[in-house]
């Protein structure tokens, strides 16, 4: 039992890193929400099944089972009204080939 | 066919959930952390969040102004008529006067229950009064 | 290893990814980039609030978490709701 | 009594049953008198919200409740979904290599609950944001693409989950 | 652990204090107070940092990016 309680937590520590390192390097705010939203959410998901299990069967996994149910639900919706506070801003997406275009805001900063 | 609004449907099912987990942190505030502020703050918070993604109109039908208005000075009318009977029955003012039972349980604390529920109604009726005020521009 | 100096651990790598998460919040160009910096710091921090609830036993710190949760979420939505376009969002 | 009262009255006993099961994963006991004062607190809390929680044009449609044993086993499929993408997602990630396009298609969904579910599993699953919904129009931020074909591309986002909401809301 | 989160405080009140867009200090706020809110649980004030959490992350936020975009309104256009 114990050995899952450790290998959820180094899976998370990992996912949780590698988001960082996304949020850090990608090259635009699509790309960034892509590294974050995912890895992120994985990440935590996979904290709070390692500690459900440490917890044991009590009133502690029922309560972090109602966290983990409302992080699950607001999580991506929250990945999603940035991308649309983005989308709506006419933040141009990066590809591969051509280059960015400034916006407004980007200019004024 | 109404257009589909992931915001929309999110806050409609997610807000009833949240007004109940605010009635908890103010029936549970002397066993857990909460009280009756914190737990107004979170009644007034889910509230907001309706108002924030269905629009003042739906909200104001729910939630009238002057409903909310009356409760805001019902909760502090209240508040003092408690603690004056604290005065009349027992010793100073806001001291118990019910019988108290056993610790840990939730019936078990006489007077701070109800008086928590009071001052989670004024805090939350007060908090959604401004939000209402200032969202309506 | 014990199972308290595995969270303790955990909790301190994850404090420290936070704070690297902040580097994007403070130089990211436009206001996303500062919006998506802080949804993942929200999101670090309530993992840590679980882990310390749970590595000190007392189940009901982890009210705490939940109303972190919640109004990590409405405050996001708040600033995006009032700066994104006018009618829409 | 008039259907509409009856209605109503089904829609305040479901909003309360749902609420229940909430205060009880809230408080964490079986006391009889927290379960009093939470079926009180749920049911005032019912008669307040039930016009939002379940909307009054939702009486004509036959899958009001979703079918839970489907609904669990998606549930099941999307935690697998979501740890094989973010391994994608690190993949990408440590290498470097990115190749992001923004795609349309389109969902053959009717609910609306499917339809929040559908794009939240997106959102979810392999490098795929949604940025837009319009109806039953879809734009896809897809970190990663491989086609920008609409109707391809369609088929390997959506892929199996379509089809098994469509099964869990008819 | 303490004393980190002791030095966040201050350099995320100075970026506070020395940002030129205001939406970019609102949101260092908001940060700022999710930071304060986990030094409280640590320090085992659950309350304190429950209401820190409440007020400071959500309904101050909103007070402020109000007042923020109502100004603006006023005085650009």
């Amino acid at each position: 039992m114990e050995w899952i309680v450790y290998g959820f937590l180094f899976l998370g520590v990992v996912f949780n890193l590698i988001g960082n390192l996304g949020v850090l390097i990608f090259p635009d705010v699509y790309t960034r929400l892509q590294a974050s939203s995912t890895c992120t959410t994985t990440s935590v998901i996979s904290v709070f099944i390692a500690a459900m299990t440490a917890a044991g069967l009590s009133a502690v996994t029922g309560k972090i089972f109602v966290i983990a149910l409302f992080f699950f639900v607001s999580s991506p919706v929250a990945a999603h009204i940035i991308a649309r506070y983005a989308w709506n801003k006419e933040i141009i997406p990066w590809r591969r080939t051509g280059g960015t275009v400034k916006t407004e805001e980007e200019k004024n900063e | 066919m109404k257009k589909t609004d992931i915001l929309d449907v999110i806050s409609r099912k997610l807000a009833p959930f949240i007004l109940l987990f605010g009635m908890y942190l103010i029936t549970y505030g002397h066993l857990s952390p909460g009280g009756g502020f914190q737990g107004g703050v979170v009644l007034a918070s889910g509230v907001v969040l309706l108002l924030l993604c269905q629009g003042t109109d739906r909200v104001q039908k729910l939630f009238p102004l002057p409903v909310v208005n009356s409760a805001e000075a019902l909760g502090f009318l209240a508040f003092l008529l408690m603690g004056f009977a604290g005065v009349l029955f027992g010793g100073g003012f806001l001291s118990n006067f019910l019988p108290v039972g056993k610790a840990g349980e939730v019936p078990g604390a006489g007077f701070i229950l109800i008086l928590n529920l009071v001052v989670g109604l004024k805090v939350g009726a007060g908090i959604t009064l401004i939000c209402f005020y200032l969202f309506k521009e | 290893m014990t199972l308290d100096l595995a969270f303790d651990l955990v909790v301190f790598l994850f404090l420290g990814s936070s704070v690297l998460s902040l580097v994007r919040v403070i130089m990211g160009p436009t206001s996303a980039d500062r919006l998506i910096g802080l949804n993942i710091v929200a999101a670090q921090i309530l993992a840590i609030l679980v882990l310390v609830a749970v590595k000190e036993g007392l189940h009901v710190y982890l009210d705490v978490a939940l109303v972190y949760d919640i109004f990590g979420f409405v405050g996001l939505l708040a600033i995006t709701r009032f700066f994104g376009k006018k009618g829409d969002l | 009594m008039n259907v509409i009262t009856k209605w109503r009255f089904v829609r305040i006993l479901l909003t309360t049953g749902s609420l229940f099961i909430g205060w009880i994963l809230f408080s964490g006991n079986f006391v009889p008198a927290s379960l009093i004062i939470g079926l009180c607190f749920s049911f005032a809390v019912a008669v307040l919200t039930y016009g939002i929680f379940i909307d009054e044009k939702e009486a004509d449609r036959k899958g009001l409740l979703p079918r839970f044993h489907i609904l669990f086993f998606y549930l099941i499929y999307l935690l697998i979904k979501m740890y094989l993408a973010s391994f994608k997602v690190l993949f990408n990630v440590v290498r470097g290599h990115i190749n992001p396009r923004v795609v349309h298609f389109r969902t053959k969904l009717k609910s609306d609950l499917a339809r929040v579910i559908l794009t939240n599993s997106i959102t979810l699953t392999p490098g795929t944001i949604t940025l837009s919904i319009d109806d039953d129009h879809l734009v896809v931020h897809w970190l990663d693409s491989k086609t920008t074909h609409s109707k391809y591309a369609g088929l390997l986002i959506k892929g199996t989950m379509e089809k098994m909401l469509k099964r869990t809301f008819i | 652990m303490t004393e980190t989160l002791l030095t966040l405080h201050i350099v995320l009140a100075l970026l506070v204090l020395f940002s030129r867009n205001l939406l970019t200090a609102v949101i260092f706020l908001a940060v700022y107070s999710l930071f304060s809110s986990l030094l409280f649980f640590i320090l085992h004030a659950p309350d304190v940092a429950l209401t820190e959490a409440a007020i400071g992350a959500g309904i101050s936020t909103f007070l402020y990016v109000w007042v923020i975009r109502k100004t603006r309104d006023g005085v650009a256009s």
